[in-house]
């Protein structure tokens, strides 16, 4: 019982928030954009690249790349780790 | 092991899907797509082939210590482009202008030259590496142990 | 010079897959030095400033245009000292683990998610990035759940690494969430940017709720404190006190979001006493848990619940007074630098105890404390670390952990009387529960079965020797550590125009 | 009310995180736990790419199309990078879900003791 009262406020709260923050957000389709301004324009010249979210996704931003392609790697890391055949397993 | 009917039509697509994975890598700088996007459909054809051929025939071809080495290398790829740059600043984009991927387009609409993006080829390069190989790596260990446990498949 | 420290950790990390263990002690040193070498800098110079991929470092915003474009690191009195921690805490960590972890499978990965660990740890502090930090603090959590679920074979470790990568996705998500509202109303995602910008519309309310919220959770402050010992104490080797140290991260990361993104546009105090009560109800819902568990790490977890209550407290207090220059010159500071201090003193102190209880249970195979006893003649070494970190962690006057509970104690006087006495029956409590520990464990009649059992290897001695030694030299100069390091960090907190203006150029 | 037709968008992904709040929440079976967060992963994605329209706009990239009236692609890219995120993690919470489902038997989270999502 307290457990669904405490799912239930959650909920309401949570949810109130977002609603809230979508009604009050600016309208859709019509963005603020002097960063991505600078980037569609700037684009070409200074990366030489055609497509605009590559160019975003490893030059503007490149560091924030690194650490996908980290967490990737890390999460594989982990899944194989984790996954491992354990020494007091038969091996099959 | 599935029917023969899977196993014949992913015979067929498991080149075409990495031929399509392989455009979407090299053009990633050019039109869209790039090294996650590629790399995923790349993976897809693992999938396919682990799906319809059963883990244990896939894990005696693709291993894991492989896998995990690929997957490191590709990263390492990535870094190494970083640090091309490295005299100026890190991810400092030194190929703009030079003779690899070095043709600068005009700003406006362009047509298509995959000699241009300096040194966001060999980035997606690397990265559609890392992601092909932790992918299938992913898929392969839980396949193994799905079927160890005998409730896979 | 910040730089190098930044990226150099996410790729030695790389590299660490094909490499034997000591490789991953020759990086983590070496990350180690970059790290002081980047503090001293910081020190003397002011912040640093170092924007990834442009033409010259220091050029953080295009020339044409007034809004920063490429991803910023920035490294101020706060970063530095964080990273300095964190490093510390990973590398005895990383030392201790060489011969504890000798008997299990899979290591080379387990040092390859150590480092990324330890990598994640730095790169939060030093990011001046919102979405950086985001991505961090996901290779941060997915790192952290995979060590303390590295014990496969024990159903807890698996629960533990299972709950821990919820509570953390869930609170990456909602940090996203508000993220993007900020993306939403500003086209920013610079940190220093986006304080200069910042108009503390109903929107950045909702989104600075979101955020503590989230923060606090990772770093197990007690409203959603459920998964910190199930996670800790199974966690393997010696990972458990870089866990720790990663919580640490996010409550600095929460500090860096309070008082660096919003800072003096918003009146301060009520998100203080939130705060406030959050790290007082940790502290006391922490430290009455641990009074009556038997499990030496499951105890100590609690107590490191409690003792994180005692820097929500001295940072609220801080942050509580913020918007009254008076107050803070006269006890805000002082708030604010003891909850810090008591960061990286708890980072050591409680790493100790942590490495101290899994070597107990490396040599006995136990963690019951009613199972235990005798220890203190066959296992020296670990008996005279556990009594400097106990002593330390109960504020018994010589050691660090009263210094700065000191300064929590006196500043947290002027805004309200109750608060230091209900952190001083915290304290005693402590002393108490450790007390226990210590005769269940070290002291009394020797059990049989336990006679052979010999002292812990060499590295762990080594590892457990770092943090009692950095401990014990924080204990003889707490005067001199707290005006080299601590009160510059403090001064970085408070300093919101200064982290503004070393981005925007003092536009 | 014309914010309700205009900002429909953001409403719908509001809606769609609270269904994946819920699933969360209200749930017992680890799997359908991740299911939760997976769904409120993506209503944090679109929020993201929504964020990120501009009216009339054309993909941001510069081929025989003409104009350069673009939606913005930094959005896109953050998304991409949360995308693959969300990979990740979905790996890794599975991986421990196949290992709890090997020691207990159970994904039941009120059966394999207490694990509260």
């Amino acid at each position: 019982m307290t457990r669904k009262v405490v799912i239930g406020l959650t909920m309401v709260i949570v949810g109130m928030m977002l609603f809230a923050v979508a009604l009050m957000m600016r309208p859709f389709g019509e963005p603020v954009s002097v960063m991505d301004d600078y980037i569609i324009e700037n684009t070409q010249q200074v990366t030489g690249a055609n497509n605009a979210v590559s160019a975003v996704v490893f030059d503007w931003r490149g560091y924030d790349t690194l650490g996908e392609a980290t967490v990737l790697f890390t999460a594989v890391t982990a899944v194989v780790m984790l996954l491992r055949k354990r020494k007091d397993e038969a091996p099959e | 092991m599935m029917s023969k009917v899977v196993r014949t039509i992913t015979r067929l697509m498991t080149p075409a899907i990495l031929v399509f994975g392989l455009y979407v890598i090299m053009h990633g700088h050019v039109t869209s797509g790039g090294g996650f996007q590629g790399g995923a459909v790349f993976a897809s054809a693992a999938a396919l082939l682990l799906v319809a051929f059963g883990s244990d025939r896939i894990k005696d071809h693709m291993r894991i210590p492989d896998l995990t080495v690929i997957s490191a290398s590709g990263a390492l790829v990535f870094i190494g482009a970083g640090f091309a740059g490295i005299a100026t600043t890190f991810f400092y984009n030194l190929f703009v202008g030079s003779a690899i991927f070095g043709h600068v387009p005009e700003f406006g609409p362009a047509h298509e030259d995959i000699w241009t993006g300096g040194v966001i080829p060999i980035m997606n390069i690397g990265v559609a590496l890392n992601v092909v190989a932790g992918l299938t790596a992913v898929m392969v260990v839980m396949a193994i142990t799905s079927s160890k446990t005998g409730d896979g498949e | 010079m910040p730089l190098l420290a930044a990226f150099l950790t996410p790729l030695v990390g790389r590299i660490g897959s094909q490499a034997r263990n000591t490789f991953v002690i020759v990086a983590l040193a070496i990350v180690q030095i970059l790290v002081i070498i980047v503090a001293r800098d910081v020190y003397a110079n002011g912040i640093h400033v170092y924007t990834l991929g442009a033409a010259l470092p220091s050029l953080a915003i295009p020339e044409t245009h007034m809004v920063p474009v490429r991803i910023i690191l920035e490294v101020d009195g706060l970063g530095a000292f964080m990273g300095l921690m964190g490093a510390t805490v990973a590398l005895a960590g990383a030392i201790y683990s060489i011969s504890c972890m000798k008997l299990e499978t899979g290591q080379d990965r387990f040092y390859t998610l150590l480092l990324l660990l330890a990598a994640s740890m730095v790169g939060i502090q030093y990011t001046g990035d919102l979405f950086n930090l985001f991505v961090f603090l996901e290779i941060l959590s997915i790192s952290g759940a995979a060590l303390a679920g590295f014990r496969t074979r024990f159903v807890d470790a698996v629960e533990g690494g299972f709950k821990y990568v919820i509570v953390s996705t869930v609170a990456a998500l909602l940090v996203l969430i508000s993220i993007g509202m900020f993306y939403g109303q500003y086209n920013l995602l610079n940190i220093a940017a986006l304080a200069d910008a910042m108009q503390y519309t109903a929107i950045d309310k909702i989104a600075l709720a979101l955020l503590v919220v989230a923060l606090l959770t990772k770093s197990g402050a007690v409203p959603s404190h459920w998964w910190v010992p199930d996670t800790y104490t199974p966690a393997a080797g010696g990972t458990s006190p870089i866990i720790y140290g990663a919580s640490l991260t996010c409550l600095a990361a929460l500090f860096r979001v309070v008082f660096s993104l919003y800072g003096l546009k918003l009146s301060l105090s009520l998100i203080g006493w939130v705060v406030i009560i959050a790290g007082l109800l940790s502290m006391f819902v922490g430290v009455t848990m641990a009074l009556r568990q038997t499990d030496v790490k499951r105890l100590m977890t609690y107590h490191a619940i409690s003792q994180e209550g005692y820097m929500l407290l001295g940072v609220g207090v801080g942050l509580a007074v913020l918007g009254d220059p008076q107050a803070v010159a006269a006890y805000g500071r002082e708030a604010i630098a003891g909850g810090i201090f008591h960061v990286i003193n708890n980072a050591f102190f409680k790493g100790l105890l942590l490495l101290t209880g899994e070597a107990l249970f490396f040599q006995l195979g136990t963690r019951d404390l009613n199972k235990m006893g005798g220890m203190g003649r066959n296992m020296k070494w670990t008996c005279a670390f556990f009594i400097i970190g106990a002593l330390a962690i109960s504020g018994v006057p010589p050691f660090n952990g009263f210094a700065s509970k000191l300064m929590i104690y006196e500043s947290s006087f002027h805004l309200n009387p109750m608060l230091t006495i209900i952190a001083l029956v915290v304290s005693v409590m402590t002393l108490a529960s450790f007390t226990k520990v210590f005769q269940a464990a070290f002291t009394g009649p020797e059990q049989p079965e336990y006679a052979q059992v010999q002292g812990v290897p060499l590295s762990m001695k080594i590892g457990m020797g770092i943090l009692a030694g950095a401990t014990v030299l924080f204990s003889l100069f707490p005067q001199f550590v707290v005006d080299t390091i601590v009160y510059p960090a403090a001064d970085a907190l408070l300093n919101q125009a200064g982290y503004v203006s070393a981005v925007m150029g003092g536009a | 009310m014309s914010t309700i037709v205009t900002n429909a968008p953001f409403i719908g992904v509001a809606a769609l995180a609270c269904v994946g709040l819920y699933i969360m929440l209200a749930q017992r079976n680890l799997i359908k736990i991740v299911m939760g967060i997976t769904i409120f992963e993506s209503a944090v994605n679109l929020f993201l790419v929504s964020l990120g329209y501009r009216n009339e706009g054309i993909a941001p990239i510069f081929t025989n199309a003409t104009g350069t009236h673009m939606v913005l692609p930094v959005p896109q890219a953050l998304t991409l990078t949360s995308i693959v995120i969300g990979v990740a993690t979905t790996a890794l919470m599975l991986t421990f879900i196949v290992l709890i489902y090997r020691h207990t038997g159970e994904t039941d989270a009120k059966k394999s003791r207490r694990v509260k999502g």
